[in-house]
């Protein structure tokens, strides 16, 4: 049973939740304007020595593996998902340089992952998995990214890593913003590129459950504080939580959150073990992400009525982040895609042992 | 099944036509600027043009469907144009009806009157909502008291739609607490009045092209003949009328239900487009998705004609009127968030309507009394759930 | 606005009305036990005059229109979806055969629709749409009913009708016991068969209607019923229904059937008047009945805790009946399909204008 | 995640060797006749040797997982091939914990000892509900009046399991209804009593392989020594020691709701087995259907196992037990029903594993608590619901 978690896990759970309680969620609006969390912020969170928490020791990381990371990005989106993006400056893009094991030919070109300064950002190029040397070039509407200094591009045959040829040009973005928002131009010639569908699968389960760990953070969070509300609201006498049909809205909510939560921390495990069947979990942890988000998000605000609507509460903006969550990482339809066919071989697979 | 008979579908075309051109293009303007548009902007001026012009069904004896059915017809078509600017519209709006039943001969001259035929926008405002109470009328704080020339009231009010630019604003406080709810009566609160303080526009996710304001009663002092329907109200024939009619048919949910009927074709056309053009609609999961919307779309717009029918046949319709209500506005949201889904990235973006109609949605099932309000109140009918 | 009903609808839904309540609702179980609903009842049955209520008139029916029947159904299946299917001895299969103009070439081969003993049965083979005079063989695994004396085969492509070279097995069947349970093998020349993708679909739009009107009028009861037994019921103090999160349930499902009773009615006053969004209507109005069956069925069951898990209750059957209903006219997934074609047409058409 | 140890894994391997060969075509069985198997069936007696030869995880040094894992682990396999036959199996079942926790010396020795290492099938009953009140205890009118000899037992009892083949029925009775819920006691009930009349084995919609009885105790004459615990219990150490845990931990929920994940398993292996051989596994409609069913399956699982950890890790588990009942229940209904529609006509023909799951899994949502109650549990830990 693997349901313990360990003192180190106790400690950076302690750490980055008291990181985002002090540092992010009191200044949600104010990143939300100014479109970045700013640069103090984000030294600040660097100091702390969690950045590349998961990425492989040998890349520079710690090492801590996929399943540190959803429990950190929880506790960050928590507070804000959008800031939990901006202090991610490699963003889930190393996801696809690891699998490919590109962090040495990185380092042989001249890019140091420790360098504080350089940021990447990850697209989705349907395209991508030539070899290098051959031009991309495509757009993407979207992503919740500032300017970045590597861009990385993920299809289902492979994948590139472009150092020009590239343009980001601000959009208003649904979301997320705190992070930035931005439409990407490419036209360049990669200097890393590869042709590998199945490495390619395995770097995309690993942005889904990055994604996945967000959405079930602004979950919680927008569960947790509809909660809190409804226990301070007083309505007909009584606390509006202990109308019966909202106490049960409550407990349906708690539950889509806690059942999402056990389906990433497993794919997570499942990733950091190898598992044959990681590729099918994670796919499969991204679409639960989805349709917890269309149940947990509006109903955080239904709970406090107008004041949901007002920007003055932070249950409108988790409804909107968690939809713009489950929009990256090439949406609800291809995860769907995904897990269904990893299904043929689970027949008789005693399902957990 | 329900057809629009042709001289009701006329009324519609011009409002189709008018939301096209006009309407659409100030909604997402009040959108991108984060605010209503101001009282001066030249649409305002373009709507009471138009509304001289195309005074609608309301009162034309050519059409032949009732008065709900015709006001459901176009709350729709407003709606899918821009729900937003259907509420910013000029006009004495939601308190209208109430002063038109409620209020003295006198009062309906001199608060109604100005409205008629203006050829500048005016708005009046209904202020009940309160900081403390949303659903729960009981909970509502805001007290008024005789003086030698009037009443002051003393209090606060939120979500109140227009009042900000409001010639008037009606607003409910309790004269009589002793007696609880019986106690409320409703106050006109003219523009420029002192004791109208602190005036905020609210911040809200969406539906930005209408003021939501919260304000300050503070010694808020109003004149004698400000009380809705006098001091001692007459029990009017036509307002106990009105009463008594209120008691079993209900039209002003069904209003609110045809206008996210009308958000949720708008948010459904948008991403029905996007799949064409963008070559999605090949794919079983975006056409099932597509399908799914349709049906819950034709069954919302089916259950608001009907309880529109039914009030105008007369027919009690508080659980339709009620369940229309619930359904229409989650379909709103259901089908603007699928929206989402299928428009993608581009959504994301934040250009696209789609993510606007997100926005905006979520509202409709809060506001003229909250899903779990409506649920309450078909309850009591279905098994008699107890107060 | 066509919400009123007539004068004539009235006086049909008051004897059906009465004839379900008195002479099937409290046969239930003896219907289910004996596997079918006897001669008696279907003479008494056939007595009201209703048996042909929307066939054409041409064809010696009432020529009342889909309309009618759907409300039909709907109260006969109030009562007992498989006796409703026991009383209509055309079955659906007539539909077919009127669908494709087939009711005078089958009086010139000897059939009159007026012998009472003359029973209709419907399979679905993907393969009919052949001509005439060549073999059809297949085999069904279940239809809700007993031997008849004509099978009529309907596929995407087209139809046939056998007079001979079937045979029907019977077997336990799920549910809709009353009407009997039966596979049919069949392996024989057709008297009469068509090739007519058009004419097929159309007769599948009201076969489905047909047993969505059933799927209607079984939900309607489970709701209805349960709601009765929550006003009955008392629990801590009160009448399990004045317990708001049950109370809400109880609304829920009444919303539910409501939204089906409104889509049924429609796709059928759709098909009445030929118009060409009836086909997509009627598939639609059929996913509908299957997905509020989900909701209904088994929270009929639910409300009546312990008991409803016991035959002495009519939600067990309920759950069954509308579960099983679901799987005929070849089932879910195809009308999602064919729903889903219609609809690329219905853009900016005003929805209800 | 969550892998068993070897040893545990042995000892799965036995019950599912034997759930194959043995369980599941006695549960077949009994459903195709619409009635338990008979006591003296050789599948009992097989299954007491079975279980002596056999004995379970539950008393194995050898096993790592605590017991709540190991209880969850074994229950699940055994509801994978089938639910009905695993409450119809021989023993003390429901009440032993609670005899073995609150009984006295003797009636430990003399309820619970013939069970140990019988060759031959016996049974205990509890008899809890009655018609008047399944979840709400406070309705139960069952009777216990004192005599000279003994004790007078008056009332009804429904749903009780295998009350009609046991050797005695617990039977749960209101001593002093002065006191309300503390003035229930539990008395034996044994074989023979003609005070026990009535008895009616239910005609259930599934789980038709176990007797679902009821019966009425009519001036039901049971002896001094039979009342639990004797007629002034003792605070044995043991026995506060189980209230005390009972507070915060819960293990009888998260061994149902493993139940309904075999249960669920079950379901789910039917119909993906279907769809592969008959093809339909190449739909992308059916194959989202699958993937769903999968999903729930396995937060259902960890769900359960999670909150089995906790017990065994003594963190309190009530919010999860609760949870993982309704989910795990709900999860078996879900995937019965989704199966169906995946086998199609097969189902409807009856023949069909799955249309038998479909019928019996229902019940998992009702016993031991509806989905209503066990949501009234965690709303009370989430929110504090008052009673």
């Amino acid at each position: 049973m693997d349901f313990a978690r360990g003192e180190s896990d106790e400690i950076i759970a302690e750490t980055i939740g008291r990181f985002a309680a002090d540092e992010l969620r009191p200044r949600l609006r104010e990143f939300e304007a100014a479109r970045t969390v700013g640069e103090s912020v984000r030294e600040r969170f660097a100091a702390l020595g969690f950045e590349a928490l998961d990425i492989a020791e040998e890349a520079g990381g710690a090492g801590l593996g996929l399943l540190a990371r959803v429990r950190t990005n929880r506790l960050l989106a928590e507070a804000d998902a959008g800031a939990a993006l901006a202090l991610d400056r490699f963003a889930p893009a190393i996801y696809v340089i690891e699998a490919f094991g590109g962090v040495e030919p990185l380092k042989s070109l001249g890019m140091n992952l420790g360098q504080s300064d350089l940021r990447f950002a990850l697209v989705t190029d349907p395209g991508a998995g030539d070899v290098a040397g051959v031009r991309v070039a495509g757009h993407v509407a979207w992503i919740p990214a500032a300017p970045a200094d590597v861009l990385v591009g993920l299809g289902p045959q492979g994948a590139w890593v472009l150092k020009d040829g590239f343009a980001f040009e601000p959009v208003r973005g649904a979301a997320l913003h705190a992070a930035g928002a931005s439409a990407v131009r490419f036209d360049g010639t990669p200097i890393l590129a590869w042709h590998d569908p199945m490495r390619a699968a395995r770097a995309l389960a690993r942005i889904r459950i990055y994604y996945a760990s967000l959405i079930w953070g602004v979950l919680s969070d927008a569960a947790g504080f509809s909660r809190s509300y409804a226990l301070d609201r007083v309505a007909f006498g009584k606390p509006i939580a202990h109308h019966q049909a909202l106490a049960f809205l409550i407990v349906d909510m708690y539950v889509a959150v806690a059942r999402l939560g056990l389906l990433i921390e497993d794919a997570a495990m499942a990733i950091d073990a190898g598992e044959g069947r990681a590729v099918g979990a994670a796919a499969a942890a991204f679409v639960d992400a989805i349709e917890a988000s269309r149940f947990v998000g509006p109903n955080g605000v239904q709970i406090l009525g107008g004041h949901g609507f007002m920007r003055d509460f932070p249950v409108e903006k988790a409804m909107r982040d968690c939809r713009a969550l489950g929009l990256l990482a090439g949406g609800c339809d291809s995860a769907r895609e995904d897990a269904g066919a990893g299904l043929a071989a689970t027949i008789s697979e005693r399902i957990a042992a | 099944m329900n057809k629009f008979s042709a001289a009701l579908n006329v009324h519609i075309e011009q409002v189709r036509e008018w939301g096209q051109r006009e309407v659409r293009p100030a909604g997402l303007e009040a959108d991108r600027n984060g605010a209503p548009l101001p009282p001066d902007h030249p649409y305002f001026a373009g709507y009471v043009d138009f509304r001289r012009r195309h005074p609608g069904p309301v009162d034309d004896g050519a059409v032949p469907e009732g008065p709900a059915v015709r006001m459901a017809a176009i709350n729709e078509e407003n709606a899918y144009w821009d729900r937003g600017m259907g509420v910013a519209a000029p006009g004495p709006g939601l308190p209208a009806p109430i002063v038109a039943a409620a209020g003295t001969p006198e009062q309906r001259e001199h608060f109604l009157g100005p409205f008629r035929g203006s050829e500048i926008p005016r708005w009046g405002s209904f202020a009940l909502t309160e900081p403390s109470g949303g659903s729960d009328t009981t909970a509502f704080r805001t007290r008024a008291t005789r003086t030698d020339r009037g009443f002051l009231l003393n209090g606060a009010k939120c979500f109140i739609g227009n009042a900000a630019r409001a010639d008037w604003v009606l607003v409910q406080a309790n004269l009589d607490p002793d007696k609880g709810r019986s106690g409320q009566r409703s106050f006109f609160v003219e523009r420029g009045n002192r004791g109208m303080t602190g005036i905020k526009v609210e911040n809200k996710m969406g539906l930005r092209a209408y003021e939501s304001v919260s304000f300050i009663l503070e010694d808020c002092e109003v004149p004698r003949d400000n009380i809705l329907g006098g001091e001692r109200p007459e029990q009017t024939s036509r307002s106990s009328a009105y009463g008594a009619t209120m008691g079993t048919l209900n039209t002003t949910r069904v209003g609110v239900a045809a206008s996210a009927v009308g958000l949720a074709r708008s948010a459904y056309d948008e991403a029905l487009n996007f799949a064409k053009q963008s070559g999605a609609f090949r794919s079983i999961r975006v056409r099932d998705r597509l399908e799914a919307m349709h049906r819950q779309l034709r069954a919302a717009w089916l259950m608001t004609l009907r309880a529109a029918w039914k009030a105008d046949s007369r027919i009690p319709n508080i659980v339709d009127a009620s369940m229309a209500k619930v359904f229409a506005a989650e379909t709103a949201q259901d089908l603007a968030s699928a929206g989402m889904e299928i428009v993608g990235l581009e959504a994301g973006a934040g250009h696209h309507l789609v993510e606007k109609l997100f926005r905006d949605a979520k509202a409709l099932n809060i506001v003229e009394g909250t899903g779990q309000i409506q649920r309450i109140i078909m309850a009591r009918h279905l098994v008699g759930l107890p107060r």
